[in-house]
């Protein structure tokens, strides 16, 4: 089970990296320049695609953490931890991208923009999550910790979306983003959804053997103690 | 441990690969930079090398731990 | 009935206990008092009208003496292992944290009562056409705050690190709470009809309900072993 | 509401009619390969016995042994990584009131509220047990442990003795069927602990069951029916008490658990 996780992991990981490197080639060699924004834009096929990455990791920590606290299966566990690990490596991403694009776009580094604010939130969850991991004596605790704020964190951050872009409508940006129109360039479109896709399976990819590491870590663990 | 290795092996093409697509474009960014818009550019660049920086940093972190891990087991085994 | 009962013996022995020992209320109501002292000399009332940013200052005084107040709610249970003696009993888990949820909530909104009082005194506040809206405002505004802060004080007294994960914890998840809660207030605070606060209002019970919910629902997870 | 009666838990009340009162006091406390781990610690590891109803079980152990934690495992406040528990025919299945009715622990911590009153503390917990008749029951706890005069005092302001005696009012207030007891003599005075010895001495009715861990060999085997030694999560001795010498028993106790370490 762990050589196949392993091996099928490995394999998707390494065409996710085939595709990434093809979503550089097609950003810095291929794809159009926007004309409102020029050349800035092309942040966007890496850092929405990103961002994406950073929101499903969340729903697969708080879809395995329900799993684990209703039926205490281990295994859910580990997938709740090995994707919030990437989710802390995604919004990371996405908080210091997001900037060197705001710097151009919104001639400053930080706006209280209302996806950046809440991945900003969503990063420090995240944050909370591990510290609740790892304060922990007793690692059952722990665990069960870690789902409860996955599980109030999955629940409240609809509202949060709601109340920051509320919160915006209340207070106009100084400098507003010009609204794409409602149909993108083909070959901008094309850029975007291969981002998307190179993301998708490259996370997906590194998230299997990351589960293949917890996995073996926690053998490791036990077979430490008792034997 | 041989898993681990073929990672690790797999993350070094991947980094060659990248170093050699990046090094015509970094001569192209020096020169477009010079033309126009040479902030926005560095941007992206920095943009594009910090996402690769963190995914590949973790892949890297992830091969490392799982070599530690299968050596202790290993040695449990031995 | 028996719900009830266990409920109310919950409520009842965590409010004669505070009424005894007056501990969260003195912390907290001593906190609220000298924030607004060091607020008056934090602004500089010729620039910045209170009255403009009395709402921000409110709210924020009720996030962090709450956070100090709920914070303590677990620790006082730890005392000669009284919690587990609760925990031992047949009382639904649910129920104890409801329990916890309303004796919380009294202590909080008496604190909130007196920041409304002393920054009033102290910044010579008008409270508007619609104080009672006002009071709901916060009410269902501190209600909300002290379901997710009693589950999470729950979590934090469980770990190494105690009452000081707690802020790191609960206040990403405060946002929705703090936008609509100020907004909400500040218009109430500038004479604005009370239309245009209701929106607000809704939006509070809304968060209040998800996170009494997900409170009553997780709870049993965080306490038992 | 529900009383706190032996015949009147939940699990008793199941789809056959109604066992006569004696049958569900009369059953026993079995533990069927009881596992318990934390992360990789196997604090309990397969402990099975049966103790008949009535009996007086002592348990002793070195520290570490996971005495406590078998304990716990009784009482229901934790959940066993594997192996099931039975009172008679009914399934111990933790954190349901049914079990938790029957079931009274006394620990080295007396789990009261110190700013309380004596009277206070027993109807908060009378209440999470929805009892009938509280007052009465309290009011006889209070004169069982002797404690009538001080009811209404803070419970801060009594000795470490009368905490203690309060505690065991506590554990019996809801009149468990079994008794769990984890070092309840730890701190206590020479008088304090003949109230407490007189006390249990009083609960041996032929209907309660007692586990006590304790440290204190002399102390644990003169109440006991049954004696046992917990070493390394498993039970590594058990015997009827009845015919070992006080003299022989710390040699023997020394010689059990060298042999399982």
């Amino acid at each position: 089970m762990y050589k196949r996780t392993g091996w099928i992991g490995t394999a998707t990981a390494l065409l996710g990296v085939a595709l990434s490197v093809l979503v550089l080639w097609m950003v810095f060699f291929w794809v159009p320049t926007e004309a409102n924004q020029g050349v800035i834009q092309r942040i966007f096929y890496m850092h929405v695609p990103a961002a994406w990455v950073a929101f499903m990791a969340f729903g697969i920590v708080a879809f395995a953490s329900a799993v684990y606290l209703w039926l205490g299966d281990e295994r859910a566990d580990m997938a709740a931890v090995a994707a919030a690990e990437g989710g802390i490596i995604f919004t990371g991403i996405v908080l210091l991208t997001g900037p060197l694009w705001g710097k151009i776009a919104w001639g400053t580094y930080w706006t209280w923009e209302p996806r950046l604010t809440l991945t900003l939130l969503l990063f420090f969850i995240y944050v909370g999550y591990f510290m609740v991991r790892a304060a922990t004596e007793n690692p059952e605790k722990g665990k069960r910790f870690a789902a409860v704020v996955g599980i109030v964190g999955a629940l409240d951050i609809p509202l949060i979306h709601v109340s920051v872009l509320w919160f915006r409508s209340l207070h106009p940006e100084p400098v507003v983003l010009k609204a794409e129109g409602p149909t993108l360039d083909p070959d901008m479109l094309t850029t975007l959804l291969t981002g998307f896709l190179a993301f998708t399976v490259l996370f997906v990819g590194v998230l299997m053997l990351r589960y293949g590491l917890e996995r073996a870590e926690r053998e490791l663990n036990l077979r430490q103690v008792t034997g | 441990m041989r898993r681990s290795m073929k990672l690790f092996g797999s993350t070094m093409v991947a980094i060659v690969t990248l170093a050699a697509a990046a090094a015509p474009l970094v001569a192209q960014a020096e020169e477009l930079g010079q033309q126009t818009l040479g902030r926005a550019y560095w941007h992206v660049f920095l943009a594009y090398a910090i996402a690769w920086i963190f995914i590949f940093g973790w892949i890297i972190s992830i091969a490392r731990r799982l070599g530690r891990v299968e050596k202790s087991l290993g040695n449990l085994d031995g | 009935m028996t719900y009830l009962r266990q409920l109310r013996a919950v409520i009842r022995k965590d409010l004669l206990q505070e009424l005894r020992t007056k501990q969260r209320l003195a912390t907290m109501g001593g906190f609220a008092v000298l924030v607004g002292v060091l607020f008056n000399y934090s602004i500089d009332q010729a620039i910045v009208a209170a009255q403009d940013i009395a709402s921000g200052l409110i709210w924020m005084t009720l996030v962090f003496a709450g956070v100090m107040g709920v914070g303590r709610t677990f620790e006082l249970e730890a005392e000669d292992g009284a919690f587990q003696g609760v925990l031992l009993s047949p009382i639904p888990r649910d129920a104890l944290y409801l329990g916890k949820v309303v004796s919380n909530f009294v202590l909080v909104y008496l604190v909130v009562l007196l920041v409304l009082a002393v920054f009033g005194v102290f910044f010579q506040l008008d409270y508007g056409n619609h104080p009672f809206m006002l009071l709901a405002v916060l009410a269902v505004g501190a209600l909300g705050f002290v379901a997710l802060a009693t589950l999470f004080g729950a979590v934090s007294s469980g770990t190494a690190l105690g009452e000081t994960l707690l802020p790191i914890l609960v206040f990403p998840l405060l946002v929705p709470m703090v936008v609509y809660g100020a907004s909400g207030t500040s218009r109430l605070l500038a004479g604005r009809p009370i239309a245009e606060v209701e929106g607000n209002l809704r939006m509070l019970a809304a968060f209040a309900l998800v996170a009494l919910f997900a409170g009553a629902g997780l709870f049993r997870f965080v306490v038992e072993d | 509401m529900r009383s706190a009666a032996p015949d009147s838990s939940v699990g008793a009340a199941s789809a056959n009619p109604p066992p006569d009162p004696d049958a569900a006091s009369a059953a026993p406390l079995r533990a069927v390969g009881l596992v318990r781990t934390f992360g990789a610690q196997r604090a309990v590891d397969g402990v099975s016995f049966t103790l008949e109803s009535g009996r007086f079980l002592s348990l002793f152990g070195p520290n570490g042994a996971g005495k406590s934690t078998l304990l716990r495992l009784l009482s229901g406040a934790l959940r066993p990584t594997a192996g099931e528990l039975r009172l008679g025919p009914e399934l111990l299945r933790t954190r349901e009131p049914g079990w938790q009715h029957r079931i009274g622990v006394l620990s080295h911590q007396t789990f009261l509220y110190g700013h309380l009153t004596a009277r206070e503390n027993l109807r908060f917990f009378g209440d999470l047990y929805d009892l009938d008749d509280l007052e009465e029951r309290i009011d006889a706890g209070l004169a069982a442990v002797d404690l009538v005069a001080r009811g209404d005092d803070q419970v801060r302001t009594y000795s470490r003795g009368m905490r203690q005696r309060l505690a065991l009012a506590r554990t019996l207030l809801h009149d468990p069927d079994v008794v769990l007891l984890d070092e309840p003599f730890t701190g206590l005075d020479a008088h304090a602990s003949a109230v407490l010895k007189g006390v249990l001495e009083a609960l041996r009715d032929g209907r309660r069951t007692v586990v006590m861990v304790t440290h204190n060999l002399t102390e644990g085997l003169e109440m006991a029916d049954i004696a046992a030694i917990q070493v390394r999560g498993r039970l590594a001795y058990w015997e009827s008490a009845e015919g070992l010498e006080a003299a022989g028993f710390p040699g023997l106790y020394r010689e059990t658990v060298e042999a399982s370490a």
